[in-house]
């Protein structure tokens, strides 16, 4: 087999996927190809017969999309990856904010805006969403929110100060020393932050399933957790 | 036909032309300026300024829209003097998007501009010269008037850049709904969701419309301009 | 106008001062000369220089060196540091190709000068720049559908009407036929004459510069060959080798005598004697200045008789020089005035001509050199 | 000097360079044959032609790509088309690459020419053909030569949208590291995750530094061509 | 050449056949004349529709309705839908604007029509063109560093070396100095003569009509006024009114009969008698053709004795006109030719001049047109 294997991964998956891949090479002496993107691109690209042989979603509603569609190798798909949703401030400032029921985000923002990813397109947007309509700050605010074009885009505005609130994954949030987190919206209220992986229909690549056993190891799961992802499925707990 | 697109998208529609004029004509005269300085100034520095308008073409848009974050957000030095001297406030604002999309089109104006600077006959401003009019005069009668062409042309490719600018838009003052989420920025977001093509389409054919609207008017400019004297 | 005080300062006012260095490519201008003419003719051959000195004056090239002056006014001294803008020396000049405005229409071409002329200082008239030209039906024109002769004259006309303080005008003729030119040419005169607005006019037609100018500068690679009054340099074919032998003559002035009326003729009093010549519409008394070509004139030893021609003017040979080929050039002492004639050496011979012979020069009134009939006007004398 | 970039970012540098020149030298031909015809042309859909052309800058790059990816992908009409009839595959390939940026780039290069075709003395061209040149020959001897600096100019603003396009590209065909990864996707692929910016800097900067040095490459050729004409 | 074949032939062939209007703007040209001269002038004043005219031909412009035809070869006609495109013409133009290419140097732009000429057609001698045209030591410059007329030169020179078959200028000679003309007019005679290219001249110069013009076309706002072969075109001035009064005269074909070495004289024979003229470097029996001005004949009741003019030709008055002014125009007949002098009516009074009255013509020996005096070959006899 001449050609690598090919990953289509969510962009927010690189640091992690990039050292998972790394190590994979350096045990089984093969090597991936990992583009990155947005997932509703990539799971265009495979509809439209991209050589993907794996799909690894930031989202469960683009993994349905390409399900649907008949472009997963039926049985492969796995719930690898979980995340937290975070509210996050600028590192300097001093607000204090309890994510529970009868949240006022609207005076804490105090004629700022909240940054956050587009509520009907980012996955964080739309988690984000959920999360503040659950807790009741939801109609206070939406006019409010500075949707952003990706979720790291809603971090830079929080970090640079253009914002005095943002609503972000905690695997950024952690990453990013200009920032606070400010608090962590309780599970149950957005749907689970899943990142699904699986093998493509059309794929015949013959690395593809060991490189999916290896992503699902215990061997990968340090690289995810390093960069504050939560390991939902690993072939030790099974699933 | 009002319902063929939703009110927000009519908003988007409205903020799109909004920002697309005044992204145009606000970069105008600085782009004459620039174009004028690049092709006819002899000073240090000359180069450098060169490469710095074409920064936003070879630049990903979304690094134009994170170095404005920088230099005119509300913290960065740009702005933060805007703000207080002068009470502009960039961020958030449609000011902030017709900001993005007037530099992404900067580059397209200013050589539109230099390319027809190049051929006016430099004798013509030299016989305006002799019959009196000080070289400011023969800028405007003379080589203002000759470089009109191309003054259109660079408007026009700015005016589309505009109307098609997203990636330093949204990263500069994101995609808030009736303050900076224009057209692409709504089209983006219907392509991010599952079954959005026809939402995306619907907007990018008003675009076009637009658009076309905006060569036709060019053209027939261009054409008055040009029947004149190059008959 | 303040006409005493000036009749006495012009004729020692410098117009034009020139003396500077220019290279351009492999061409170096080297000219010096200076001018009192109050129309300056620049002569010479195809790329002698001509509009690069013509430049130079105008402003739009600045000489690696020298100085130039117009009318006291230091224009140009690169030892100095001076160097006045073309924009301030209010200077009317009409190019070689026209370079009109192609974005303006001809009003608008013909106005420009005027938008940077001081209001008090607009005298020159619209409205009789543009018949004078004939080009008072073209105003709405754009100057693309105009004809080679139309664009010169909306070119010319937009110098004049600029009010200039010197107008410098390269070939502004060249492509005008000679009705048009003879309509031009006494505005030139009354320009220069009246208007005080010296001129440089570069041309190529020597009938055009005898008609015209007060001082020829003579340009030859380069180089100043000859300069100084017109009626000294045309007088002689030496100074002027580029006329030809064909062109060389004498100019005399005259002044109008009487009018005779029933044959269409005026009688003109000069130094050497009275000349007839086809009626002249100016007040008996009136200056005019005529060219005597050299080859125009016929000698004989006697008074001739029964012939056609008017005009006999007794004289002396008072000398006789060779020139290239079959001719020689004699020349008459007539009364003040000298004459050139240009005959056979066969026919010197025959007629054993020699200096001191009396003899009698020959010229057929219908003869004299139309164009160089030229008016000229009190200052001038 | 090398271990400032990893291996795979001097693949990707390498990789921008190449679909940058191709998607340049391969829409020259194209780029000159548009703008002539429309500038020139008096046929039926000129101006449908005109929008066509102008649709690259109108519309979001995302849009575009899709486009792309519809109408080349392998099951698009053209892509199909092109891999039976042709063996031509485009889509995740660095082909695909170069025909996104070809497109984006498309309108500058058209205008910029057609700016210069503009200001062609047509009488020169009459001249040329009383002298007995053909049209065709008129159009290479004395038409192309003329319009130098307008390709020059077209050429330029080309590369460096190229070098900066994103969008369509990552839309089209995707963001495969050693095949479709070019700069710009690799410096948004950097800004995608924490810590990234130091990556997206470096590349930005190499970026700049190529386009710097084609900028100043385009000016020297224009030097070149008006010192003659126009001395 | 195949010289007797044509020798009958020639005089039949129409060498230019125009019928055409066309509208711009305001200006109708209307334009109907045939000729069959080998050098075909185009006169009129500014704005007339001479380049108009000469665009048609050129194939620059589609004329509204009309036909041309150039040599039998019908190049335009409407009603049959013909219009041969300007590069299949074989027609080398010298615009009245140089036209030169800015982006090719001098030698590329000489070079520009051989590029597209048939091999075996390329007869003009490069080194001899630009030699002739003094813009050999120019052959490496770009043309905007190229002085007026140096420009002008280059594009004579461009349209000569592409071979034409049909020779168009539009007031190439303008802004060139005498010496310069003078070196080309031989080298146009030799092209109209022996060359077999037809030329179409468009110039506001008499002297350079009558130097080089076998026909005349007269065009005035946009319509032919008159037509017709230059010697009975130039021998009126009511032909010709643009040319004034001064400019009339005969045109006299002569052989040359012998020399007079030591004065530097050539001897012509002509049907009115013998005249001498400077040395011409022509051998005995060459025929010559001289234009004889009408102001420049003096007329003499008896055979003048004691004069410097050597040619002294018998005639009768055959006609007396009127012309405007004070003058006469005299005609007469010397031999078989007919000569114009052109007198006051004063002077006719005074020596009773009338028809059927012998008088006697006096014309100085340099008092010959010198422009005027052309080498007519063979084939024009
Ligand atoms: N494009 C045009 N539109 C309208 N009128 C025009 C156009 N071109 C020329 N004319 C007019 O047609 C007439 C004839 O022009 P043409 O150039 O033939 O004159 P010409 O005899 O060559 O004059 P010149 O000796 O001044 O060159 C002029 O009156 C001119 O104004
Ligand atoms: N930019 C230049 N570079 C090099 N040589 C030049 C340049 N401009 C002019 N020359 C040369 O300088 C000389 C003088 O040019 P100029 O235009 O003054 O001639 P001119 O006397 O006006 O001639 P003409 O009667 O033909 O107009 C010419 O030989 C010309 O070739
Ligand atoms: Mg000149
Ligand atoms: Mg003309």
């Amino acid at each position: 087999q001449a050609r690598d294997v090919v990953v289509f991964a969510a962009a927010s998956l690189k640091n992690a996927l990039d050292d998972a891949a790394a190590a994979w090479s350096r045990e089984s002496g093969r090597k991936a190809v990992i583009s990155y993107a947005g997932s509703n691109v990539l799971a265009k690209q495979i509809e439209a017969g991209a050589p993907a042989d794996v799909f690894f979603s930031a989202d469960l509603d683009w993994m349905k999309y390409a399900i649907s569609r008949n472009l997963i190798r039926p049985g492969t798909r796995l719930d690898l990856l979980g995340n937290d949703l975070v509210l996050i401030a600028p590192k300097g400032s001093a607000v204090q904010v309890s994510l529970r029921p009868d949240l006022d985000l609207a005076s804490v923002l105090a004629g700022g805006r909240l940054a956050m990813g587009h509520v009907d397109a980012v996955p964080a947007g739309k988690y984000g969403k959920a999360g503040l309509e659950k807790l009741g700050a939801w109609n206070g605010i939406k006019d409010r929110i500075a949707q952003t074009e990706n979720v790291r885009a809603a971090l830079l505005l929080v970090s640079h100060g253009e914002a005095p609130l943002g609503i972000v994954y905690k695997t950024d949030a952690v990453s990013e020393p200009n920032v606070r987190i400010v608090g962590i919206f309780p599970e149950g209220t957005h749907p689970p932050i899943v990142y699904p992986v699986a093998i493509t229909q059309d794929s015949m690549h013959p690395d593809a399933a060991p490189l999916l056993e290896f992503l699902r190891s215990a061997k990968a799961r340090p690289f995810f957790e390093k960069q504050g992802f939560k390991v939902l499925n690993t072939a030790d707990s099974g699933s | 036909m009002t319902d063929w697109l939703s009110p927000e998208e009519w908003t988007a529609v409205r903020l799109s032309l909004k920002v697309a004029l005044v992204a145009t004509s606000a970069s105008l005269l600085p782009g004459i300026a620039m174009a004028y300085a690049l092709e006819r100034g002899r000073f240090w520095g000359r180069q450098a300024l060169d490469v710095l308008v074409h920064l936003p073409l070879v630049l990903p848009p979304v690094v134009v829209g994170y170095a404005l974050l920088l230099g005119f957000g509300r913290r960065g030095p740009m702005g933060s003097l805007l703000a207080e001297q002068f009470g502009v406030v960039l961020s958030f604002r449609w000011t902030g998007a017709a900001l993005a999309c007037a530099i992404m089109g900067f580059p397209l104006l200013v050589r539109a501009i230099r390319l027809s600077l190049e051929t006016v006959d430099r004798k013509l401003e030299d016989a305006a010269g002799t019959l009196g009019a000080h070289p400011a005069w023969v800028f405007f009668v003379v080589t203002l008037p000759l470089i009109l062409p191309g003054i259109i042309a660079g408007m026009v490719l700015s005016f589309a850049k505009a109307m098609g600018e997203f990636g330093a838009t949204i990263t500069f003052v994101s995609n808030i709904p009736g303050e900076t989420q224009t057209i692409p920025s709504a089209i983006y977001t219907f392509t991010q969701v599952p079954g959005g093509e026809g939402g995306a389409l619907r907007l990018a054919f008003v675009s076009v419309a637009i658009s076309i609207a905006a060569l036709w008017m060019s053209e027939w400019m261009a054409r008055r301009v040009r029947r004149r004297f190059l008959a | 106008m303040d006409g005493t005080a000036r009749q006495t300062e012009v004729p020692r006012l410098m117009i034009l001062d020139v003396d500077l260095r220019h290279r351009q490519g492999a061409f170096t201008l080297d000219a010096r000369f200076q001018s009192e003419g109050r129309l300056t003719a620049l002569f010479g051959p195809s790329g002698s220089g001509k509009t690069t000195l013509v430049n130079a004056i105008g402003g739009l090239l600045r000489p690696t060196q020298g100085r130039i002056c117009v009318k006291e006014r230091v224009l140009v001294d690169t030892r100095q540091g001076i160097f006045v803008p073309k924009h301030r020396r209010r200077i009317g000049y009409v190019f070689q190709e026209a370079r009109l405005f192609p974005h303006l229409n001809v009003r608008q071409n013909l106005h420009f000068g005027r938008w940077f002329t001081p209001k008090r200082e607009r005298v020159a008239d619209f409205h009789a720049v543009t018949e004078l030209l004939g080009i008072a039906h073209l105003l709405d024109r754009w100057p693309s559908t105009l004809s080679g002769g139309e664009k010169q004259r909306v070119a010319i006309g937009r110098a004049l009407l600029s009010d200039p303080q010197l107008l410098l005008m390269d070939e502004p003729l060249a492509s005008l036929d000679e009705e048009r030119k003879a309509e031009i040419y006494p505005y030139i005169d009354r320009l220069r004459d009246e208007g005080d607005v010296p001129m440089v006019l570069v041309s190529h037609s020597v009938p055009e510069i005898a008609r015209l100018a007060t001082s020829i500068v003579v340009l030859n690679d380069g180089r100043v060959t000859a300069s100084g009054l017109a009626s000294d340099i045309l007088r002689h074919p030496r100074f002027f080798p580029q006329a030809g032998l064909v062109e060389a003559g004498a100019l005399v002035e005259a002044r109008v005598l009487r009018h005779e009326e029933a044959y269409g003729l005026t009688v003109l009093q000069a130094a050497a004697g009275t000349l007839t010549v086809s009626r002249l519409n100016l007040p008996v008394g009136a200056p005019v200045r005529m060219r005597l070509r050299a080859r125009d004139i016929i000698l004989s030893l006697a008074p001739p008789e029964g012939i056609s021609a008017l005009n006999v003017l007794p004289g002396t040979v008072v000398a006789i020089e060779e020139v290239e080929g079959s001719g020689v050039d004699v020349t008459l002492a007539c009364g003040s005035d000298s004459i050139v004639a240009s005959v056979t050496r066969k026919s010197m011979e025959r007629l054993g001509i020699k200096v001191g012979l009396p003899v009698q020069a020959i010229v057929k009134s219908v003869a004299f050199d139309r164009d160089a009939l030229g008016t000229v006007h009190a200052k001038n004398m």
